[in-house]
């Protein structure tokens, strides 16, 4: 399984999923639509660092975090 | 390691202590940035979330640079009008090359540290997207790419 | 008016006063500088001498900008290796203006106010001609002119 | 009477003097070889305003001062 997090304003509950790449991931999130408007802002980490490419395979334990645009200070 | 405090950050204390650290270090130049909660849009404060795993990576690139010592620190949770919120200090042999790591950091820190900012009303917290960046390769996991 | 200290400048204590002075008056951003006595060439320390009438006239166009408020303070006399002889602070909304305002400030400060700065070796002032500026319109009395 | 203050690192005492501008006081200066040497660098205040020509009357109770190469913080 694989653990998904939503951080910041996202208000949603980590999940644990049975995905095998990212590619699989995007099609399952966006089957919930307000999810998917977030996925339009949001980068993506896999085991903490941001992907830039959809082409990363997930095995059993790896983290996905989808972290929406940020603002500190 | 960012320096993590829950609400307003300590400023003086966090100063001193920086500063006692490093004073005989060799540095002759300080340049802290102290960023203060502004009375704007009828807030009471703002509010913070962060990442720490990947706000501690981030920050690693900055902390082991030979020419510069960087200290930082950051709140997370409420932080009142007139509180402050992030604090860091850039220690550099020469002024101008302060002038420049502290820019620098501090740009880099607000497009790419993890941390997500929220307004403060009546105990409610309210993030205001455009005020926010995008993180590189954001999107990625849309449907449209 | 600059805030003159016989010997090294109480740093945390005048900082943490021009913050708690600042904090709620509508600034984001606070960029102090503090210039911090370097042990180089075997020195003890620095001396200083000031000609405060025409510093505090120096400063006068800093202090009085609608945009940002800008603190200052220097030492008069010896100031040990560890000890500080300069430190200021500028506050504004933003921090953009205030990189920009302090970078503007300090080097107009290491141009234009009239101190001198002396190596301290052995209890005795020496002048390091090379590290000083000449002031607008030198040489006007030299002979050769 | 005119006082002459010498600022920072120039060790001589302030004096008093009778010239009526700054062409004169130049003059006066230059005499003292160490003063000369002094003076190639040096930025001069009268009542504290640095000035940007010679033509400057001086009249009684003015201040002149001979301001070396700075270097404060």
């Amino acid at each position: 399984m694989v653990r998904v997090e939503f951080l910041g304003p996202i208000e949603k509950e980590p999940m644990e999923v049975d995905v095998k790449n990212l590619k699989e991931l995007k099609e399952l999130l966006n089957k919930n639509e307000e999810m998917s408007k977030w996925l339009k802002e949001c980068a993506v980490a896999v085991n903490d660092k941001i992907v830039s490419s959809l082409d990363v395979e997930l095995k059993d334990g790896d983290k996905v975090v989808i972290l929406p645009p940020v603002c500190g200070g | 390691m960012v320096e993590i405090f829950k609400g307003g950050i300590p400023v003086i204390p966090t100063l001193e202590r920086w500063y006692e650290e490093f004073k005989f270090e060799g540095y002759g130049a300080m340049i802290p940035f102290i960023g203060i909660v502004r009375a704007e849009n009828g807030i009471d404060g703002l509010s913070f979330d962060l990442y720490l795993p990947m706000l501690n990576e981030w920050f690693k690139k900055w902390a082991n640079l030979p020419d510069v010592k960087i200290m930082m620190a950051h709140s997370f949770g409420d932080v009142k009008v007139g509180e402050s919120s992030f604090l860091c200090a850039v220690f550099t042999k020469h002024r101008k090359e302060g002038f420049k790591y502290l820019e620098e950091f501090v740009e880099d820190f607000k497009a790419n540290a993890p941390i997500w900012k929220y307004d403060l009303k009546e105990g409610k917290r309210i993030f205001v997207k455009e005020r926010a960046k995008k993180l590189p390769n954001a999107g990625i996991l849309s449907k449209g790419e």
